[in-house]
């Protein structure tokens, strides 16, 4: 299996010609696109460097310990290489392992070996499936707790806490054994009781349905246009949205006000500065490298210490900027904004605590594509042949705002599908068909839960 | 007989008669066993003082009971009608002779 | 019946039984009262259970007991011998229902 | 009541003229006898103004919480103003008002209608003593934690831990109001069974007894050479003992190796220093206050700071020094020592924690002889008429090395001594025998006792 990436990150540190050459490639990719990066000898010449290094080939693994910091070494390094569709094929997430082979049990479909029909008729799976993790201390714990979270009205008119609802469900996902989670959430049915059963495992009234149906391309743009989701990147935001990134133990939240379709003047950011603007107009990130070479010291009251190098930097480039309670950098503004990684070291110890898990809702969404697009070349119709690689997949997006669930109680008709719909496309209407049949009529999806659901 | 110690037992929802009506099972544990080998000089002069009449307008306990001394949180069910319910401090989580 | 707390009673160190003569006066506290206020779920699922028989093997207790929580340290005392002698968590200092 | 003297020494310190006539009155008594000092102008002057202050009256309470800040204080007065025997006559603690005279009933033995001798004579006071204190919770757990720690066998050599023995005893006598421990103490008796529980009442096998019987007046002169004992003043130990001195919340043991009958050229303690030697030797105490206006920046390797003005000084003039563990200063010295109050100061906020009781035995004694010394002229052969305060100065030496007891169990012919004989005493045998008299023939004090019983 690959190394992770923080791991990889260490070991490249740790090691003078790999740390310099990814120092240029970092510089490379910020604010370029793959053309312009390409077309630099020097950014060749440290890519094919890294392409020998463990950061090359480094994963990571969902709900762990640092996930958020490898997502953003990850995508540090492979956003400059994987453009617009290409995302699809490359997940930030090591492939699933054959471990949970025993029982899956993925040879009893094609042979019709499987389990007795007339056993499985007279039993609810699904009943089973709660029997069984309600006899596990931990399961038992975590689904008790997500569900009497998911469950607890706030109020006459909100139903509950669908952020406190989601985290507790990405805990049950993230700690509870697979053996566990995909029995409940995949157990076949022969019957409404049971299939109802399943729908409700996420308690879809908090989890999934809304009142409002969003359109699917605007969810899923919803999830790209998230710096976190995407990993270190570019930010349009289209509207006035929130956005919440977790650095290191900090919270960066970006709230962008408006953006303009091209690159706007920001009004503000270039005063009191010393460098010139049009170099921080064309490449903001630069500016952020330079800022943390030569601090601007006649800008902050204090000038940057070691433990917070660009902080200043960030002060000084915001046009809003407010620090939180909880130590939460607010930073408003009105331009096409970049964060190169090293922005993310900004925060890193200012010495806040509330952490939240990373939302990172694209590289889950990434993932998704990567392992569970319906395939023609194989014969399980999945990229690789892998069931659980998708199930996974399909797993790691609950608890986001791409949340999928089953959308009736039919106990043999399987459609799942994202709380959204393609009404109101426009002319994007066959991307975001396209989009939302990789839900609803995917075989692969379809096969690999037929296939869990039949071997057990 | 064992000392005082937690059992468990496998048990649909409906058995436990707090008027749920669900067919999950869940893990009950509760406290059971000997505490004889956990009194105290308190229970010994308690007993002597009971004997001898001194104590007995109201019943005393002068031996240790085998009580669970720490809940589990709680346990989320989905009832017969797809509602999901939660009971607090249903089962033991530790017990002790006190 | 009173709830679960705190009675006292002075007793002559003699009459507690543990083999000490002395003619010394104590006050022994001692806990007493009623408890059935303080049952929990864990007590309603635990009697259902023994109704039904699924619990047998061992006596439970599907009550909360009225016990001490607290003991007092020590307490010295003179003998008939002129010998002087200390005994720990003679008297409660607190009471539960536990 | 007098105030005490922590807070006559407040607020002198508020006022500039008496806090200037104090400062000046210390350095008049700092190493100076009495004639010298009244000699001397303005040491005269500020005993005159001073003698209008607040702190010239103020005394100190048994067992109060800055028990011995106050002693210091007082002796820092009276210690040029009362030499020798004068001592005797002056006692540091306020006197006993007449808060007892409930429980007290004087009266009943001079009238003749004290109890009636056939109920008395069924029953045995002491052992309702013990049962009114068990029946309080105070007086109880006190009485239990004394007997526990006094009962204790250490191992099968030693018999107790006497120091221990006594500290609890003393908080028993200090905590626990006057009406249990008299009536446990000074309970009438009219058979042995009642006199041997009395006699037990300490467990003096424990805090009273010892191997062997030391000479009274040595055991006196301990008292008396105890710096603390004392109060500040000359120490002149004859061999080698220790001194525990608390100061502030801070212990400071100095350790008396040899003094000589002479004052003798303080062979390290003036090296290095830029002070004249003359004066060092004739007046350390003046040294030190020296000091502490001009810090010898030059010897110890950081200057003195606020919080320690003149911890560097004692280190300056220390011949060995060392900081214990809990923040023990251990001095060893081979010549006369003086310690004025300031030397207090040395090592307060040193930020040690274990703060013992003070060892205030001489004041304690001092205390005795100012209210039981037997007197001709009055009534009651009590120097003030008060035997609440003959009965409180006995019970307020119990915990320390001069602790009195019962001698025997026998229930009327009532003697009380320390645990000590005037064997050995050469040509100070009659001083000897006077100083055992206050105790075993004192009438006094065995009327004080005696009326206590019967008024019960």
């Amino acid at each position: 299996p690959p190394v992770d990436c923080v791991r990889a990150n260490e070991l490249c540190a740790a090691e003078s010609n790999c740390s310099s050459r990814y120092r240029t490639l970092r510089q490379c990719l910020a604010g370029r696109d793959r053309n312009t990066m390409l077309a630099n000898k020097e950014c060749q010449a440290a890519l094919e460097v890294l392409q020998e290094s463990p950061l090359y080939d480094c994963r990571c693994k969902r709900g762990m310990k640092k996930e958020l910091q490898c997502l953003q070494i990850y995508w540090s390094i492979h956003l400059g290489l994987t453009e617009g569709e290409e995302f699809y094929e490359a997940s930030p997430y090591e492939p699933v392992t054959a471990r949970l082979s025993d029982i899956f049990r993925l040879a009893s479909i094609f042979s019709g070996t499987g389990a007795d029909p007339a056993v499985s008729a007279k039993s609810n799976h699904c009943l089973d499936a709660a029997k069984a993790c309600n006899l596990n201390d931990n399961c038992k714990k975590l689904r008790s707790s997500y569900i009497s979270i998911c469950n607890r009205e706030i109020s006459p008119t909100e139903r509950c806490n669908r952020r406190k609802c989601h985290k507790a469900l990405r805990q049950f996902f993230d700690r509870v054994p697979s053996e566990y989670t995909y029995r409940m959430l995949f157990c076949s049915c022969q019957d409404q009781a049971c299939a109802e059963r399943r729908r409700q495992t996420i308690l879809p009234s908090c989890s999934y349905e809304d009142k409002e149906k969003p359109n699917c391309l605007e969810l899923r743009s919803l999830c790209r246009t998230d710096h976190l989701c995407r990993g270190p990147g570019l930010i349009h935001g289209q509207r006035t949205r929130s956005y919440v990134l977790q650095l290191g133990v900090c919270m960066l939240e970006l709230k962008v006000l408006h953006a303009a379709t091209k690159t706007e003047d920001p009004v503000n950011c270039n005063r009191d500065l010393a460098q010139p603007k049009q170099e921080m107009r064309e490449d903001p990130g630069k500016y952020l490298e330079y800022c943390k070479e030569y601090p601007p010291s006649r800008y902050p009251p204090t000038p940057p210490t070691a433990s917070q190098p660009s902080q200043s930097c960030l002060k000084a480039c915001a046009l809003e900027r407010k620090v939180g309670r909880d130590g939460a950098l607010l930073i408003s503004t009105r331009q096409r904004w970049w964060l190169p990684p090293e922005a993310s070291l900004a925060v890193v110890g200012h010495g806040c605590k509330a952490a939240e898990r990373p939302r990172s809702h694209w590289s889950r969404l990434a993932d998704f594509h990567a392992n569970c697009r319906a395939s023609y070349q194989t014969l399980t119709s999945c990229p690789t042949d892998n069931y659980q690689a998708c199930l996974g997949s399909y797993a790691g997006m609950i608890g986001f705002d791409i949340t999928p669930n089953y959308v009736d109680s039919s106990p043999t008709g399987i459609v799942v599908s994202p709380w959204c719909s393609c009404r109101g496309s426009g002319n994007m209407e066959e991307e975001c068909e396209k989009f939302l049949k990789d839900f609803t009529e995917n075989p692969c999806l379809r096969n690999a839960i037929q296939a869990f659901g039949n071997g057990t | 007989t064992r000392p005082c110690g937690l059992r468990e037992l496998e048990v649909r929802v409906s058995e436990l008669g707090l008027g749920y009506a669900s067919e999950e099972t869940v893990l009950f544990r509760y406290c059971a066993g000997a505490c004889e080998a956990a009194a105290r000089v308190y229970d010994l002069g308690l007993r002597r003082l009971r004997q001898r009449r001194r104590v007995r307008r109201e019943r005393v306990r002068a031996q240790p009971c085998c009580r669970p001394t720490a809940y589990e949180d709680e346990v989320s069910f989905l009832d017969t009608h797809s509602r999901y319910h939660t009971v607090h401090e249903l089962s033991a989580r530790e017990c002790a002779c006190v």
